[in-house]
């Protein structure tokens, strides 16, 4: 099976993510990516409600539940780390010192617009600090699998969900592929070797561009 | 200059009908269990304040906090970006059914507008929201080339707010994450009440490490020993509290 | 002779600040102001740069020039004191923190106007945080002697001079007299006992309203 | 992550012709003389950097400092709130001579204006200058009844940064009042370069007293025993300071 595990789509976005930079991930599969982070390289992670340079969970019943993160998960620290209020976080997130943000999604749309916050009217509707985040962050990539658990696609032509930000995602990493937005259209750049540029063609619901080489998408077992 | 009062319901006595109140705190870090509380203490022994238009980032979990000021009936109104968590069904229950407002605001905004409330800047424009159904309404403007949304300032009559250390002058730092939104708030409201594990005497407080200076503080109140909402929610604890 | 000295014009103003009042003294004569708290009351000082509680100078050869007023002169911290940095300390003054402003002033018109920052086009222009302090502070008042040196009024129907801000002052106290801002006009509060009404309205280049009772503006030698 | 660099030649090493700089401090306090005089330094041996636009509250004092970096001829605009002080002739004399151009901004907006840069706000309003010569040309506009201006952004190249301690991922405190513009400044510019009294070893700083998170800094030298242009001033000192 050459799809890529929530897991290893998260070693794989860690890959790209370079020695020294500021990173937010978002609350829940993204938090993932923080695992991941290729030996020799440190990111340094905020979190929105305001520490810089945080680290893993404590181990069960070690919690400090006024050191969390944006997800209410406890975490740690690090040496270096900082505290801070709300509107100096977000002064990190909008006045863009942020090197990349990752985020979930439902639906990212071949000109980079990115749906991640409402499913539509129906429940409560809770944004958090999504919408500041893809206006924010230098890069804004997203994870997420392929397709949603329908099997509808979840790259498509244009949103059909409520937006969270417009023409803000630059790199989907998905179970089947990395993919760039590049121009107002999608364009591949790693696939499985095992997976036909048909078959991913047709499991994406706008066209893919092919510029320049594709390179195998392979991840550890994870 | 002393702005301790003698217990809780001192301090949370200017609190009126109709209100606009800021709450501190982020899911449970930072939130004022021990003032909410009394707000409620006070509502069921004489049917006040209530009507409120309460601001926090979330909408309150399980049955302590802001949940159960919610479950009281106090609330008119919540301004927030986050009203879901792992148990929000209080908030869920009365928006579904119609029973409470609710505004809901992109977290850096809300941040923003609660800052620029307490810094006198009735408007100011952000990215943030642009092109999304939150930013329905709202002037765009566009800077170099980009288009911004503009937004409102936010001020509260009240807040609540939860503290680490105090001093009688009012200067106070917070513990770790449960900093967040309680600064700000300390800055946008007319009375800003604060609640404090422990109350240092004048000078107690380097003045380098003064996180909220006095001049944001009304009245402060010392809670020795404050709960922590998700410690009480993970023990299934439910308002009112035992002693 | 009933003019009062500018120690006596401070010693005035200084009266009217209440108890654990937050106050911004203005460069200069203004300063003079915190000399002259009246026993039992506590004011607490602000400075543009940063300090808020702070108090008298430290005897010569004793200063610290990180620790300065908005003036650049050395201070001392009382207990209790507080730094910050530029854009907290004026979110303090345009967020209407302060209880009390207290500047100097080239003019001052019936509207309440403000000329306090530049003499006209001739030589380096400097404003500092002037324009700021006279739409923050909940009451701005002005403390100047009554009559320029060349005895023009200072008090004026509108002020010729470059504004500092519109419709700004409430209260003036001045070498002849205590006036307050009502309604564009201008109303005599105090006055020393031995000089008439007339007198001083002839110092002064708007009309002086009586509005109640003219109190005699008596203070001590100092 | 370490951010230190080797000495000061390489701290200022990126500025060049043409750039915007901030430049920490108010009079003398948090001024980074030693990496104004690096600058300089650089100047005097290369001829670049030129043209500079400088954002200061001041206009520099005596010969040493932002004053010194005037006298070179290395500042094309100075962007302050306030030009003068006990001796600013360097900059009174350029100024009207028309030699250097100085775009006049009040203190607190100038703050805020930097900080907005810093915050990614791109425009604001406040009712400060609304009705003054300095208020010509912007756009006004009423809230609630009271008339705003509105203000842009600032943004810089480039800032020199005075701190107390720093750790090698950039974190910083300050001293005293000699904090003031600074930490604005670390948050509005693309290199935000810093002289710091002690760097620490990481975790050296309690991460609840650290001013400057250090995401907003770029580069950290250690200046052990730094110069204080007021006393600097005082003993008449003037660039190049022996050492």
């Amino acid at each position: 099976m050459d799809k890529l595990s929530t897991n290893q789509i998260a070693w794989r976005a860690a890959q790209d993510i370079a020695d020294g930079a500021y990173v937010n991930l978002g609350i829940g599969f993204p938090e993932k990516v923080a695992q991941y982070q290729p030996p020799g390289r440190e990111a340094i992670f905020h979190t929105e409600n305001g520490i810089l340079n945080f680290g893993e969970s404590p181990a069960p019943g070690e919690e400090d539940w006024d050191l969390i993160n944006a997800g209410k998960k406890a975490v740690t620290l690090k040496p270096g780390s900082a505290f801070f209020h709300h509107a100096d976080s977000f002064a990190m997130v909008r006045g863009g010192h942020l090197d990349v943000a990752i985020l979930g999604a439902y639906e990212v749309a071949e000109n980079g617009d990115l749906a991640n916050w409402s499913t539509g009217p129906k429940g409560v509707p809770a944004v958090g600090g999504a919408m500041d985040l893809v206006h924010g962050a230098k890069r804004v990539a997203v994870i997420m699998d392929h397709v949603a658990k329908d099997g509808r696609p979840k790259l498509v032509q244009r949103c059909s969900l409520p937006l969270t930000g417009v023409g803000c995602v630059t790199r989907i990493y998905t179970s089947l592929a990395v993919i760039d937005v590049e121009g107002g259209r999608f364009v591949l750049r790693e696939k499985p070797p095992a997976l036909s540029f048909e078959a991913l063609q047709a499991a994406t619901g706008a066209e893919l561009l092919l510029s320049g080489p594709v390179a195998d998408l392979i991840a550890p077992e994870l | 200059m002393d702005k301790r009062v003698a217990d809780l319901a001192a301090a949370v006595a200017g609190i009126e009908d109709g209100m606009t109140v800021m709450i501190g705190g982020f899911g449970g870090a930072g939130s004022p269990i021990e003032l909410i509380h009394a707000l409620i203490d006070r509502f069921r022994a004489t049917g006040s304040p209530r009507n409120l238009t309460v601001v926090n980032n979330n909408a309150g979990n399980g049955h302590v906090g802001l949940a159960a000021l919610i479950e009281a009936g106090m609330v008119r109104k919540l301004i927030c970006s986050f009203p879901r968590s792992a148990d929000p069904v209080v908030f869920t229950e009365l928006y579904l059914a119609g029973k409470i407002e609710l505004e809901l605001v992109p977290q850096g905004t809300l941040a923003e507008r609660i800052r620029a409330g307490g810094a006198g800047i009735p408007a100011f424009y952000t990215p943030t929201s642009y092109g999304t159904d939150l930013a329905k309404g709202k002037p765009v403007e566009e800077f170099e080339g980009r288009p911004y949304v503009r937004e409102r300032w936010l001020k509260a009559d009240a807040a609540l707010i939860k503290a680490e250390t105090a001093d009688p002058q009012g200067n106070l730092t917070y513990r770790a994450a449960a900093r967040n939104f309680n600064p700000l708030m300390c800055m946008a409201a007319k009375e800003t009440i604060v609640q404090a594990s422990r109350i240092l005497p004048p000078g107690g407080i380097d003045p380098e490490t003064v996180v909220t200076p006095g001049l944001f503080v009304r009245k402060i109140v010392e809670v020795p020993h404050p709960r922590q909402e998700e410690d009480l929610n993970r023990a299934g604890a439910v308002y009112p509290l035992e002693a």
